[in-house]
Parts: C-alpha cells; structure tokens; sequence
C-alpha cells in the first residue's frame, strides 16, 4: 500500500508546496507547484493523479546560433546568469512570500545531464535549501519527464517513449522501477535532429528539431522517400549510420555535388532532391523506428497507453504516427504531453521531486546532492507506485 | 481436391505404377492439358502440393513465369527458376515407369482421361511415394548437401516445402 | 480495430480457412486455424487430435511512409522464411516447420508449437513458464530447460545466425505429451534475424535476452541468467580451442555491450 | 607522497555578511569531490564571516581552472543569498 501523505505540509498547511530546479542541458526552469494533502493519496496507486496545481513555470532557453551546439561551459555559464533572476521570478509568480513557511520541498536535477550546468544549478538548489531550512530532494530527469507526463494525461501505467537531445528511450514499469525496455545503441534521437541541422546551417531557436519538423511539412513530393536504413534491433535501435548518410548527402546537394546521381538529375544536371525532402525522409524513417519499438514494448508488457515525453515529443508528425499506432491496436489512447511540458521545465522535477519527498525520501546530507553525468532510469527507486 | 484458399480451382492428382507409354507421353507433354511428373522425384504427398500451392498463389497474383498452370506445377517444383531444367528433372522421361499426373481446372470440374497413361492406377498417399522415390537424386537436384542428415522422409519432404516455397525469393 | 485486420485477412485467405486470433504482436498478428493450406487430408497428433497451425499475418502499418511499410513488410516475411529454412537444415536447432511463404500479403504458415500451461499460467513460453515455477523458482526442470535455452541460442550463434529479438516471448516449449518434463525448446520469430558473423550482433541478442528476464524476473535473472550462459558455452566447448576462442570474443562482447548500455552518457 | 608535490598554493579570504552566511556557502562548497585529487586540492573554512579557501595544486595551470570554478560557485552562492535570503 503506497501512502503519500506520510510526511505532513509545513506550516499546518494542508497542501504541499515544491519548488523544482533544472539545468541539465541547455534549458534553464524553475517551476512551483501546490498539491493538495487529499485523503485519497493515502492509500491505493494515486501517484498519477496529484491534482496538481501549478503555480509558476519559467524557463529560459540558451540558445546558439545557427550550425553550432551548446557546449557545457558557456550552457553552465548562462545557468548561472540566470538561476537567481528565474528563481526570484517563479517564487514571486507562485506569490510565495516566505519560503521557510511556504515551501515544503527543493526539487533539483541530480542527473543524468551534462555535468558543469547540473552542478551549477545544484549550488544555487544547496544554497536556497540552507538559507531556507527547506529540504532537499535530487531528481532523476528522465523520471521527471515521466512524472510529469502521468499527471498531466492521467495515464495510469503507460509504455513511456522518452525522446530529447541526450536519450531515446522506451521505459515501462515493473516491481518499483522504470525499466528501460529499449533504446538507442549510439546517438540519441534528439541529438540527431540538431546534428542534422546543423549541416543544414538552419536555426536554433526555437529548437533545432522544430525547424526541421516546418521544413518536412513543406516537402513536396510525400509520395516518394529517399531511401535510408532500418535499423530496428529488437527492442533498441541505431541512428549513427543515419545520420553520417543523409548528412553526406546535404553536403553532396549543397557542394553541388553532380556525380550523385540519387541528388541531381543524369540529363540536366538539376537537383532531384530539396533539404525538405532530406527533412520529411529523415523523420518518416527515424520515427517509423521510435513507435515500432514502442510497440513492441507495449506488446511485451500488454499496454495499451503510450505516453510521450522529452523535447522530440512536442514533434506533431511523432504524435500523429504514435497516435495512428495506438487506434489500429486494440483502441489504445496516446498521451503526448503538452509542450510546456515536453520541454525540460522546473515543474517536472518538482512533480517527481515532491512525490518521493511525500514517501519520506529526501536528502539527509549534502553529500546526497553530488550530480552525476550518468544516471540510468532504471537506478530510482519508485516508491510512490505499487 | 481443392486448396481452401483457391476454392475456383479444382485439382486432380492420379499416380501410375508400371507405366508403358512414357515415351509417347513425353513426345505429347506440350498438347496435353496436363503436368507429367517422374514420380521418382516426388517423397511425399506434401511435396507436389506444396508446388501446387505455389502455382495458384503465383497465378492468382499474375506473377506466372510459364504459358499455363500445368507447365508452372513443373517449374514449382524446381529449386532454380530454369523452366526447361525443372521439365528435365521433374517432367516425364521416356524410361519414366511411375507417373504422376496433375490436372488444374478453372471454374468446373473434369476428369483425368483414363486411357491416357498405360499403367496400374495406385492411390496417390506418401508411403507409395516413398517405396519408390529417388532419395539421392532428389538431394542432388535440391542441393542438399552431407551436412543436412535427413533420417526420415519427412525430414527430407520438409527441405523440399522450404525449398519450393522460397525459389526465386 | 484489430477486427478490420481479421476481416482483411480473412477476405484473402477466404472464409474456407476458418482462424482464430491468438496473439496480437508488434509487427504481426497470429492466428491459428484448423485448415491446412495445401494438404488434402488431416493431420493429427499422436493422441489423434487434429492439427492445428499458425498464421501470421504482418498487416500493413497505417502510421508508417506506404514505402517503408511495403519494403518492411516483404522484407520481413522473406526473412523470415529463409531463415527459417536454413536453420532447418542445421542438425540440433529447433525452428517451427514453414508451411507457406505469402510475401505479397506478408503471410506465413507455420507448424503450431507448445501447449497452454497447466493452472491457467498461460502459452507456454519460457516467460509464462518461469512465471509458472515462481513458487519454486530454482527447480531442476527449470534449469535443465534453460540450460537448453543456452544451447539452442548457442547453436544459432555458433552457425552464425542471429535472431535479432530475443526476448523470453519469442523462445517456445513444447513437449511430447503432457506429464513430460522433457521441454524440447524452440526459437521463433526471426522477423528481426540475420546471418551475421559479427561478434555485436550476438553480443546484443544476450544482452536483450538478459535485459528480457531481469525486466520480467528480476528476483530470479542472476542464476536464469547464468544457466542460459552455461548452455550456450556447452555448443562452443564441444568445437575444440578454435570454439573456446569464439566463446571467448562472443562472451567478451556481450559484457561491452552490456557496460555500454549501463553507462552510456546520457545528456537531458 | 601525492600532496607533497601540490606546491602550488593560494588562500582566498571572502567576506559575507553574517557568520551564517559564511557557513553556508562552506557547506554548499564542499560535498562536491575534486576530479583529479592527486593534482589539485581544496579546503574550505570560515573565520568569522568570512569564508576561507585553501588551494594546493601541482601547476599553475590547474590551480587557474580549479580557483576560477570555485570562484564561479562562490558567486552563485553569493547572489542567491543576496537575492533570496528569508526576510526578516
């Protein structure tokens, strides 16, 4: 029996306040929910269903310019800039006047993440917590996504397909942990579509996998695809080869490259092939391969919810195939988060932060809170689920 | 017979034993409305209609290699797509003294012709094609070499399904 | 939804051949019918029960490219019917009989294996079957039956095939009759298989099985685990040195893979 | 045998406002573990309100990157205490 009223609000309160730090890439948010301390979250399987109610959500997005990516240093360093600025704006949203009363619970990224901009958003979490007297929870970001996902779409138990820049994952729930039934053997999916768009000099903001996605809706020719490999093995895939093909033949169709004969016409010498073609064939292929190892993972653990989640999530051609996928199976419902919350945010890490703090897990000494590049979905212990 | 899944079609299968007038059958094979099999090559029932099987499914979606359904039976049969190695092999030879003949008729039914073949009509069922099949050179024209130790016959047949049902896949 | 995949399959394999939906995988469905597509009489078994046999049907996949799902789909049935044949022909690999290969509607027929286990634990494939022997998780038939396992997972890899999607659904028990502890295993499914002589691709089939049973016996996967390993180490210690050097580099291989998955960076 | 050749050294001094804040800003500092031990190391204190920081390192260089980390974290702890101390 899962209770997750264990530990009382502060305060006399009734109703929880956490406040959630993330930096684990180049997104820099701070979020604040209250949650009420309702009877019904005492007992039976309710982590899914919080009513949660969110009370600030701010992010600020480092973004490089057009054909580069963001390196740990100067990512860490705008965290920095920023961390104070967007935590004093989510408190003053979320009109929380004294943190000591009114916060229950610090939620931060613990991992897995790139190291200099974790840490540096974890210095400002250690501060707050002892200039506060609030404690301290570390979050593993992928089950933050997951998390907040099963709020907001009140999906019970889905098969989770966890796409970003750093992870593509296809995780389910079993005996207290979300295992990773499938995910990719080099690059992850995310990382590729900025990869990709980076060849193609095309820009950053609002995220690189966006301006690929406008660019494959305006491929004219849907009819034909340009031929790329299936790379499906079991339950995992691989994206590397991929990607090194279609990035070559960007580079042949821009050089101008006549001897490549898929590119430019035998006769006339005149391209065959536009960068929108390259984009639509790119993600009919690479998703194709996302939801048929979903698939196959709801198969193996008789789901029929799928739940989207990471920044590739709010990619609506994902949605729509996902979506297909689950109606010609047996009615299945897919839930892609919202894209507030597709995107690393604050509030994720609190949603997921407040529910183990609610089971009595919180940080007992700072060393706790060392982040960690590397930290498997698979290493939390889910105590707030049956 | 009738394949459940190519109900238009209706099959009949004869096997002769002590067949005389192999010779004059072959000089004929082109005019009759017939496939003539050495029934040397055949081990089991499975085997011929699994070529069967074969011949309507490639005719029902207009992929026949050969001009009818009893000259495609023959290539059906075969593990290489060479039409007149297939007749060669597995076709009627004037020394042939067990016949097989196979009639495929769309929509209506008739019968074999009774007078054709000069021999004793035998139930057409695997253990008389077994009493007189050729194992070894059914092994050499399927190319199944000394690694593949077939003990039985059904072993052996079960080559041959997979063989007729992948060539030229 | 699935009824519009029943009534596609059943408009082409005509209402002659009645079917039954057992199993509704990723890439395929399964059924099972009493007709024999070619045969002109029954089949039984030794208790003289007629035959059944299996139909899988890879239906077309509306959310993928129209061209992807064709190439897939031919691809795949082929595949899986080569391979099939070809594993036949090694001695000591068990692989259900094809019956039929249909690559223009993604159908194959198979010889239908296993049996429903006993107190409604399910098929009998080794996952339901250790599911089965959860009270007794360590009893000598199951670890005969995955020593079994190991050696047939051997036999595969040492001829140089790969299955591709080795999960603890995809390996079938059957036995002779039903008071038999004598499982005799059989790999199916071979959609995802290859002839491959890479050491990776072998490496990865252990590393998905193994994932396969600590996600679904987590209690249990360090000895399930080491008993398929001790199986699959008997195919390549009967070759001599030249098998030992092969275990050696297969072995060596599936434990990168393995520390490759564990720690491989991931960036939020 | 290692500390012996960290001759590299430097102390920083940095004042806060208050005792407590000093003591903060040490116990934020020190959980986190330095990645080459045996080419640099850090100590932290306080005296008074101010917060000590000893350095050891074997070169120049590295005692630069270490000390402009450290600096960098110093900074962060000092606008948040700055910004979002409790109100008294």
């Amino acid at each position: 029996m899962v209770n997750l009223n264990t530990v009382p609000p502060r305060n006399n309160r009734d109703y929880y306040i956490a406040i959630g730090l993330e930096g684990s890439a180049n997104k820099l948010g701070v979020g604040v929910i209250k949650c009420s301390r309702s009877a019904h979250m005492a007992s039976g399987d309710n982590s899914h269903n919080c009513d949660v109610e969110i009370l600030s959500n701010i992010r600020n997005t480092y973004v490089t310019p057009p054909g580069e990516g963001f390196l740990p240093r100067d990512t860490a360093r705008h965290h920095r800039n920023w961390c104070v600025r967007i935590i004093k704006q989510a408190l003053e949203e979320a009109e929380i006047k004294n943190p000591h009363l009114d916060i229950d619970v610090i939620c931060f990224t613990r991992g897995p993440g790139m190291g200099a901009p974790l840490h540096s958003v974890a210095i400002a979490a250690r501060t707050c917590s002892l200039l506060w007297d609030v404690p301290l929870v570390g979050v593993n970001h992928c089950v933050g996504h997951i998390e907040m996902g099963r709020e907001i779409t009140k999906a019970e138990n889905p098969v989770v397909l966890y796409v970003s820049g750093g992870n593509t994952q296809v995780i389910a729930y079993s005996e207290n942990r979300y295992r990773i039934f499938g995910e990719t053997l080099d690059v992850a999916i995310g990382n590729c579509l900025d990869r990709f768009a980076r060849t193609l000099k095309i820009p950053n903001a609002p995220s690189p996998g966006y301006n690929i996605e406008q660019l494959a809706k305006n491929c004219k020719n849907k009819d034909s695809l340009i031929e790329l490999s299936y790379t499906v093995k079991g339950m995992d895939l691989s994206m590397s080869g991929i990607l090194a093909y279609i990035d070559t033949l960007a580079k042949d169709l821009f050089r101008g490259n006549k001897k490549n004969r898929l590119l430019f016409d035998k006769e006339t010498g005149e391209p065959k092939v536009t960068v929108e073609d390259l984009c639509y064939s790119l993600q009919e292929n690479l998703f194709a391969m996302l939801v048929e190892i979903t698939e196959r993972a709801m198969a193996h653990v008789n789901a029929t919810q799928v739940l989207i989640v990471g920044g590739v999530g709010s990619n609506t051609r994902l949605q729509e195939m996902m979506g297909q996928m689950c109606k010609d199976r047996a009615n299945g419902k897919v839930h892609a988060t919202d894209e507030r919350f597709c995107i690393d945010n604050g509030v994720m890490i609190a949603q997921a932060g407040l529910l183990q703090y609610r089971m009595g897990d919180y940080v007992k000494d700072l060393s706790e809170t060392v982040v960690t590049q590397k930290f498997r979905t698979d290493e939390v212990y889910v105590s707030w689920r049956e | 017979m009738i394949l459940p899944q190519f109900p238009d079609y209706e099959i009949n299968v004869s096997l002769y034993e002590n067949v005389q007038n192999a010779a004059d059958i072959q000089s004929r094979v082109a005019e009759l409305p017939y496939a003539f099999i050495d029934a040397n090559m055949i081990c089991s029932v499975e085997q011929l209609t699994a070529a069967i099987y074969r011949t309507l499914m490639e005719s029902t979606y207009n992929r026949l290699r050969t001009k009818t359904l009893h000259s495609e039976v023959l290539l059906a049969l075969s593990p290489t797509s060479n039409i007149g190695e297939a007749f060669k092999k597995f076709g009627v030879k004037s020394t042939s003294e067990r016949l097989i003949v196979v009639q495929i008729n769309e929509n209506g039914s008739q019968k074999i012709d009774d007078s054709l073949v000069q021999g004793d009509s035998v139930e057409f069922k695997d253990e008389n094609l077994q009493s007189y099949c050729d194992v070894d050179a059914i092994r050499k024209v399927y190319k199944l070499d000394k690694s593949f130790q077939s003990n039985n016959t059904s072993d052996l047949s079960r080559a041959l399904v997979d063989a007729i049902q992948l060539r030229g896949l | 939804m699935s009824q519009e995949i029943v009534d596609t399959v059943t408009k082409y394999l005509t209402p002659n051949i009645p079917i039954k939906q057992i199993s509704q995988g990723a890439e395929a469905v399964v059924f099972t019918s009493s007709a024999h597509p070619y045969l002109p009489t029954p089949e039984h078994d030794a208790d003289g029960k007629p035959l059944q046999y299996i139909i899988k049907y890879r239906p077309p996949k509306k959310y993928r490219h129209p061209i992807i799902d064709r190439q897939l789909t031919k691809h795949r049935t082929l595949s899986e019917a080569r391979l099939l044949s070809k594993l036949f022909l090694i001695g000591g690999i068990n692989v259900p009989k094809l019956i039929a290969t249909d690559p223009y509607n993604g159908c194959l027929w198979l010889e239908f294996l296993g049996e429903d286990l006993p107190n409604n634990s399910g098929f009998s494939n080794l996952k339901n079957f250790l599911w089965a022997n959860v009270n007794d998780p360590y009893n000598d038939v199951v670890k005969s039956t995955l020593i079994k396992v190991g050696e047939q997972i051997g036999l595969l890899h040492f001829n140089d095939f790969c299955h591709g999607d080795l999960t603890s659904s995809n390996i079938v028990l059957a036995r002779d009759d039903t008071q038999s502890n004598d499982w005799k295993v059989f790999l199916i499914d071979f959609g995802l298989g290859s002839m491959s002589k890479l050491v990776e691709d072998k490496g990865v089939d252990l590393y998905v099985l193994e994932r396969a049973i600590i996600s679904t016996h987590s209690a249990f996967s360090d000895k399930y685990n080491e008993w398929i390993i001790e199986g699959f180490s008997n195919v390549y210690n009967k070759h001599g040195k030249g098998g030992e050097t092969k275990l050696k580099e297969v072995l060596k291989r599936f434990s990168d893979v393995r520390m490759r998955g564990r720690k491989r960076t991931m960036i939020g | 045998m290692a500390s012996s050749s960290l001759d590299h050294t430097l102390t920083l001094d940095i004042p806060f406002e208050t005792e407590a804040q000093a003591s903060i800003a040490m116990r934020v500092l020190q959980p986190d573990p330095i990645l080459r031990p045996q080419d640099f190391e850090v100590t932290y204190s306080t005296r008074g309100a101010s917060l000590v920081v000893s350095v050891a390192s074997v070169d120049d260089r590295v005692l630069r990157v270490g000390v402009s980390n450290i600096i960098d974290s110093i900074k962060t702890i000092v606008e948040t205490a700055d910004e979002l101390s409790l109100q008294q």
